[in-house]
């Protein structure tokens, strides 16, 4: 039960197998609205990627697929290897354990402190308390919260409530991190801070998907940059 | 043991944080039992005390002429095959006009002139002190008329058809209270429960989406819920005690005690009120988080 | 004029929107009136009830001897003085005796060598059919007792202590029941309201921020508990008619209707109830409104 | 009842007294968070002010104050002439009529749909239904968003919601707009759309305060900048 919460092994799956994969993803929402078509990315073990795209491009909804809070209408998901589709619920919840994810309109609990949102994510995988206390503060520290450490996220400002979600989601250091528009609420130097902590996340082995529309963090990088207009991948 | 330790930490936060609702959640669950509990508690006694309203009730069967013993174990033979009875209770003319002369007291010298024989002998006949019987009454009054030797059936006709209907009256009201009771409470208990739990959806669905296994999420759940049950029906019946013996002491004279003997449940219907209490509200709070996590 | 066009497409608009709380509220309302209002049917039927088997009560006070006409009104005159009484009858010993015969029926012929004098006159009187006096009666007895001529005052001495007992009880066991079932639905109604109108303080908040002004706000939400009180009541009244046919039909024979004249609310009450219902409804949505808009 | 609603007509204030007028404003929140301190402000009729800062530094806080959604702890405020701190609650609900604000968490109604959250902002102003409908369309699609009118903003993006929350603010074309971060999850494209609509607000003759961090729609542009540090204005 506890090695799935750690990073697999990486003898466990070839190494060039690819560590998310889509293959012929598309999503159509009721009535008719195609929200994503024919999508297929590979993304490996360790890469960092970017997902731009014009607001309404489906950004969002491909994330929410690749994290499993929502099923394709047609096409194949994989992640570590694992066919999301085929995955008994039990797996699924240890799979969303190893996959952080920081969601645009955040879904952090406003009447809870900053430590009781992050530490919500360390107690569902069973973290001991210590480690715990000295993973969020370590965390709060690089996004410049310490002093918002015991406040309520509802008192914070945007931009304050912005990391707390991403702090939560580099949490359990998951081997998957997701971030959908994460600067959003952000100013420069707030924004490089963030980067900083993916870039070191990344160093440390772990695959991210960035989401954002941000040029200005994308544009002179050196990773790949994945651009969806309208559903499509070009 | 981490695991255990951070569920009942999960449960002891739920319990802080959403204090105010569980505590009105909690009264209703306790003055639901309360009611519910406190109709039940009339019901039962009101059907005790039915039966001894009923105490006095008896027919007299007037016969022809005096029969041997034997006769008499005959009839009283029949009697009680044909219904249950409690006591049947042989009257000869003498009795009769003993009885009689004790009734007119100072006046008993008028009864001189006539000698002990101008009563007709009885049989009276008590029958049983449930209220089955009791609305049989006419019946039975019926077939008391055929016996051999019978000349007429009397007994406080009008009276006992007024008590029979009352009692039975009374037995219909109190189910149908007692069935109205159970549907309002159950639905309002189950309401609150489902509001309460829906006021909570975002943490229960954030939780899920962190991939909180089941248990991590339905435990805390679970362990609210009894501990919502267990203790509403605790306050609930023990504020039906103090109202019990409130009553008892304030309303009750000896006669009073002597027709009723005003009683609380027993042992085993207290556990099972609150058993049932208790499986209701556990099981409540499941449902109704099971709708909300379909993710 | 599209001020009230506005106010009223809101109220529907959010009817629409909120109709599944709304008609879980619905039933909760009707679901307390009915509970409500069938005690408090019961209630009133029972007091009159109660009553009518009270009717074969009479007290019978012996006299020395024959009075005249003129004494027996004095006698009256003392009696209705003492306490509220339906009917004094003066039984000579004429009377007395007739009764006596037309009771021993064929064997009244035993009677005939006593002569129509060896009864005693008596008074009989029934007191007034209420409860009150029906528990005071001993008190009443001892009273007749010292009237003069008076020679011994007789009554269904037992049963008459154990009915006015068991009346009182009942009365007691209405009285609370009612109590405990007011504040129960009072609480149950005020606590859904308040949390379905809690369910709601993001549109509110939003309305406030929008700079609606107070009664762009609270209009709809009049009106919808308005709505509430008046539908909840009117749903639980008439269920609550429904089932009273129902058992009027099912369970009385002749001589049930003949003692109880199991009767309806008369509209005064039902006007009443639904007035204090819909009052309650709508003053529950601006008080719990209030307490969410501090803004 | 119906005069303020629309447009103050210029000769009612004098023109050279401020639209928007703080003085030594301070907010300092429970326990000991000075959000604002001695902040003065003058903001001209017409006006087009952007106010910017790193995350925390109170942008949100001094735009609710603006709006009367929070009280200053110490200080004056004044809008239009008028001390906030004296208005009563119905001329505080004319005001905010008068002043629309997109706000950084949007606060819009999942359950609604586009057209039915714009139309309650101009609902509770008591506007006729066609010029409800009028003005809407017209709203949507210069935001780019006539085909989700009848779609419920909860099943929106992100980007859609946020042009959702500009449009209600710009409804009743108010005499004052006040932005907070209202391009934070948008593209340059759909950026530069809001922006054209709001210099068609100003040009119209509404005072508007945007607070941004994102440097390129205020770094060029020729109007002025407040910048907060710490509550502080510099
Ligand atoms: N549940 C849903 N039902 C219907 N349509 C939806 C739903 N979710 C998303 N959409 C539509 O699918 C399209 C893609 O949405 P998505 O949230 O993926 O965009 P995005 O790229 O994240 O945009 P943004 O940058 O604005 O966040 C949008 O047009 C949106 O309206
Ligand atoms: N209700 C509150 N209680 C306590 N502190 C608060 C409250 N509201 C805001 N703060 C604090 O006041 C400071 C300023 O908040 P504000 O929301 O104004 O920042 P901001 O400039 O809008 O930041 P961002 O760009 O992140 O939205 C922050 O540090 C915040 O934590
Ligand atoms: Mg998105
Ligand atoms: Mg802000």
């Amino acid at each position: 039960m506890k090695k799935t919460t750690e990073n697999t092994p990486p003898g466990e799956i070839p190494v060039d197998k690819p560590f998310v994969d889509l293959v012929k993803v598309s999503k159509i929402f009721k009535p008719s609205i195609t929200a994503l078509q024919d999508i297929s990315i590979s993304i490996a073990r360790g890469e960092l990627v970017f997902l731009t795209g014009m607001s309404g491009a489906g950004k969002t909804t491909l994330l929410k697929l690749i994290c499993c809070l929502d099923r394709p209408t047609k096409g194949v998901i994989e992640v570590e290897g694992k066919d999301l589709s085929r995955l008994k619920p039990k797996q699924l919840q240890l799979l969303r354990q190893n996959i952080g994810v920081a969601y645009q309109n955040f879904r952090i609990l406003p009447d809870l402190t900053v430590f009781q949102n992050i530490s919500m994510a360390m107690e569902v995988a069973y973290r001991s308390p210590t480690v715990i206390r000295r993973r969020i503060d370590d965390l709060l520290n690089m996004l410049l919260l310490t002093d918002k450490r015991d406040t309520e996220t509802g008192k914070l400002s945007r931009g304050e409530q912005q990391r707390v979600a991403i702090a939560r989601a580099a949490a359990n250091s998951p081997s998957l991190l997701l971030a959908d528009e994460p600067t959003g609420n952000l100013d420069t130097e707030t924004t490089w801070q963030v980067m900083n902590l993916f870039k070191q996340l990344n160093d440390a082995g772990t695959t991210i998907i960035i989401a954002s529309h941000d040029e200005t963090i994308y544009k002179n990088a050196p990773f790949r940059t994945l651009k969806l207009v309208q559903g499509k991948l070009v | 043991m981490r695991y255990l330790a951070y569920i009942l930490a999960q449960t002891g936060r739920n319990l802080k944080q959403t204090w105010s609702t569980q505590c009105m959640t909690l009264l209703t669950v306790s003055l639901s039992v309360l009611i519910f509990a406190f109709f039940f508690l009339i019901y039962t006694n009101m059907l005790a005390a039915g039966e001894k309203l009923g105490d006095e009730l008896r027919l007299i069967v007037y016969l022809e002429d005096e029969i041997v013993p034997q006769m008499q174990d005959q009839l009283e033979r029949k009697i009680r095959g044909f219904s249950d009875v409690e006591k049947v209770v042989y009257v000869s003319r003498k009795k009769a006009f003993d009885r009689l002369s004790k009734q007119l007291d100072k006046d008993k010298d008028v009864l001189d002139d006539l000698g002990p024989d101008f009563l007709p002998p009885s049989i009276e006949v008590y029958p049983a002190k449930n209220l089955h019987t009791l609305t049989q009454i006419k019946h039975f009054a019926d077939f008391l008329a055929t016996l051999p030797q019978a000349t007429k059936v009397q007994y406080g006709h009008s009276w006992v058809e007024r008590f029979a209907y009352f009692t039975k009256l009374l037995q219909i009201i109190m189910f149908l209270s007692g069935g109205l009771l159970i549907l309002t409470t159950t639905f309002m208990v189950s309401y609150t429960i489902r509001l309460t739990i829906f006021a909570r959806r975002e943490e229960l669905q954030i939780l899920r989406m962190l991939g909180a296994t089941d248990a991590y999420i339905k435990v805390p759940l679970l362990l609210e819920g009894v501990m919502q049950g267990f203790l509403g029906t605790g306050f609930g019946l023990l504020s039906l005690y103090f109202l019990f013996t409130w009553i008892r002491e304030r309303f009750t004279g000896p006669g009073f005690l002597n027709l009723f003997e005003f009683s609380f449940f027993p042992l085993q219907i207290l556990v099972l009120i609150t058993g049932v209490s208790i499986i209701f509200c556990a099981g409540g709070s499941l449902t109704s988080m099971r709708k909300l996590l379909r993710l």
